[in-house]
């Protein structure tokens, strides 16, 4: 018999016997070791990319199931019994019931990652709002009110914030009706620029717009800087962009 | 305008300002100078407030131990638009393994995560401290002090609980006790049969 | 429940979670695909409400053009309070996202800073710097030749840390770079589009 085996289905070798019980429909309780261990062991083998350390994470479980497997081929005298040092170990003790424990741990905190997945996915739908800076009330936060901060108030801070970056409000399917042309913007620039007085801010030109209106507003300001129509310069590193006029105003419709 | 409605409108007032941070009862009842069950009474007013009026899209919810408002989850689609990116990605299910049996074992170490799934777990912790989920709290007082994990209340918010005790019970608890149960019987049993057996051991 | 409130309810939750960036009556019309007029009146419903309610904190306020929940005014004395007498840790999430910044990039100009946030960082940075968590670190070479930030000792003493390779590494996916993605499939998809429209420039 041959399996294809997903490796990435798995999550371990405890999540492999667990699909095993469950696809053989096994009664955890009383685990027929031979039929259980052969097919570990055959998906051992279809499973051939493997790491190296995950294999060795399968392999351990594997001399673990045969083991058990041996031990309950050992006679079971009435009364006497002994394991493999010869010493004598109490009659109820059944050499699967580690396995079990351990499976049924695992399985405990697989099914618990499954609902903390679904609490999750609840939580999803309620969205909150950063919140409201300091400043729009003419305060100042005191930030070191004697709390005891730990490095994850700043991972925590972090990732909130990588949350919120990624709200983006205005939405291009909308404004694809107001759409200009760029040689209707690139008058719409120079008729701005030089309601201006012939300067202006470069962020000034992008104030409005959705993300396909500042390409367009973009590309317009490449095209007029091409034909020599604006100069655009910048002082010092990190000053703003000026925009200046170079001619006089032009059509280009 | 009698007092309880300046005291839930005040209340809605620091909840909105707080955003997704929210304000604890203690908190909210300090900076109101008011008792607890005053501000709880607000509070429940507020949400009634809120579920009642159709014309509201926003709601009243407590997570991590905090008080917030939220949008009602009718308009989670509607929202979704607003954002470019869908807004969290789906976690690794060896992440969200991790993550449960560090949440119901804190603080748990790295090996006893390790040895409940049976595979290694670094990489999956490493995620999860970098996501802001869980924490380093401490080590353990044993040969290689190793590390341990607790969760933080950033993960309480994100899954939805107000706190630990909000964890929903490990499904097999029971059956575990069952288990103990009929083995006790069995064991009992053994003896019984043993007993009238004549046989000693 | 009739269309008019769901409609009202809808634009509570965008404006709520669209806080103090809020939207145009445009943005607005096009996320709800309703017309102008029809997202006035609702709005109009969802001012009506919040001033005739006592019981609510916050209200619709329209600022250049668009329009943001805000807290009532009468809400502004007690609110200012709790920013100077924050409770807990919160209300330092401005401060402790530059911190975070400026600790895992150190050290870094302040405009660096404002790039990744994409808001203005002038004012966390001085009560930073002010409360000894940060310090001026020299100049980048470059025009202008900015300050550049980076942590203190006192910083590790406060987070607990003994060096900055304590600092658990932090995830930031590769989102950045998805977003970069839909930045340039746009623009190819509009060069397109105007090529196609036979617009030369």
């Amino acid at each position: 018999m041959s399996y294809n085996v997903k490796l990435e289905a798995f999550e371990g070798p405890l999540d492999l016997l667990l699909h095993l019980i469950n696809r053989l429909e096994i009664d955890i309780y009383d685990i027929p070791m031979a039929q259980l261990t052969n097919q570990y062991i055959e998906h051992l083998h279809a499973m051939r990319v493997l790491e190296l350390d995950e294999l060795s994470e399968y392999l351990v479980l594997a001399a673990t199931l045969i083991e058990i497997k041996s031990k309950m081929l050992l006679p079971v005298h009435e009364g006497e019994v002994f394991d493999d040092e010869g010493q004598e170990f109490d009659m109820e003790e059944d050499p699967r019931e580690e396995l079990i424990a351990r499976i049924l741990e695992y399985k405990k905190y697989k099914e618990a990652a499954v609902q903390l997945k679904e609490s999750a996915d609840e939580r999803a739908v309620h969205y909150t709002k950063p919140p409201t800076e300091v400043e729009a009330y003419g305060a100042v936060a005191p930030i070191d009110s004697g709390d005891e901060l730990n490095v994850f108030d700043l991972i925590g801070a972090f990732q909130r914030m990588l949350q919120r970056r990624r709200l983006k409000a205005p939405m291009s399917a909308s404004i694809t009706n107001n759409e200009i042309s760029v040689g209707e913007k690139m008058d719409e620039i120079m008729s701005q620029v030089e309601r201006k007085g012939g300067t202006c801010d470069f962020e000034e030109l992008f104030e409005e717009g959705d993300i396909n209106g500042l390409i367009i507003t973009f590309l317009s300001i490449l095209e007029l800087m091409k034909r020599s129509d604006i100069i655009v310069e910048q002082h010092g590193n990190f000053d703003r962009l000026q925009i200046r006029m170079q001619m006089e105003e032009r059509t280009y419709e | 305008m009698n007092e309880g409605d300046i005291l839930t409108a005040t209340l809605e007032s620091f909840l909105f300002v707080a955003g997704e941070e929210g304000l604890t009862l203690k908190q909210l009842a300090a900076l109101t100078v008011c008792t607890e069950g005053e501000v709880t009474d607000a509070l429940e007013r507020l949400l009634a407030g809120y579920e009642e009026r159709r014309m509201s899209g926003i709601t009243l919810r407590q997570y991590g131990g905090v008080f917030q408002l939220v949008t009602k989850a009718e308009y989670a689609e509607d929202i979704k638009r607003l954002f470019e990116n869908p807004p969290s990605k789906m976690m690794t299910q060896a992440a969200l393994e991790v993550l449960a049996i560090i949440a119901y074992k804190q603080p748990v170490t790295r090996v006893e995560v390790d040895d409940v799934r049976g595979v290694k777990s670094e990489r999956a912790i490493q995620t999860l401290a970098s996501k802001g989920f869980i924490m380093e709290k401490g080590r353990l007082e044993a040969s290689g002090r190793p590390i341990l994990y607790a969760t933080t209340a950033y993960f309480l918010d994100r899954f939805g609980l107000n706190s630990l005790e909000d964890l929903p019970p490990l499904l097999q608890e029971t059956e575990e006790d069952e288990d103990t149960d009929l083995f006790l019987t069995k064991f009992q049993d053994i003896l019984e049969a043993q007993e009238e057996g004549g046989n000693s051991f």
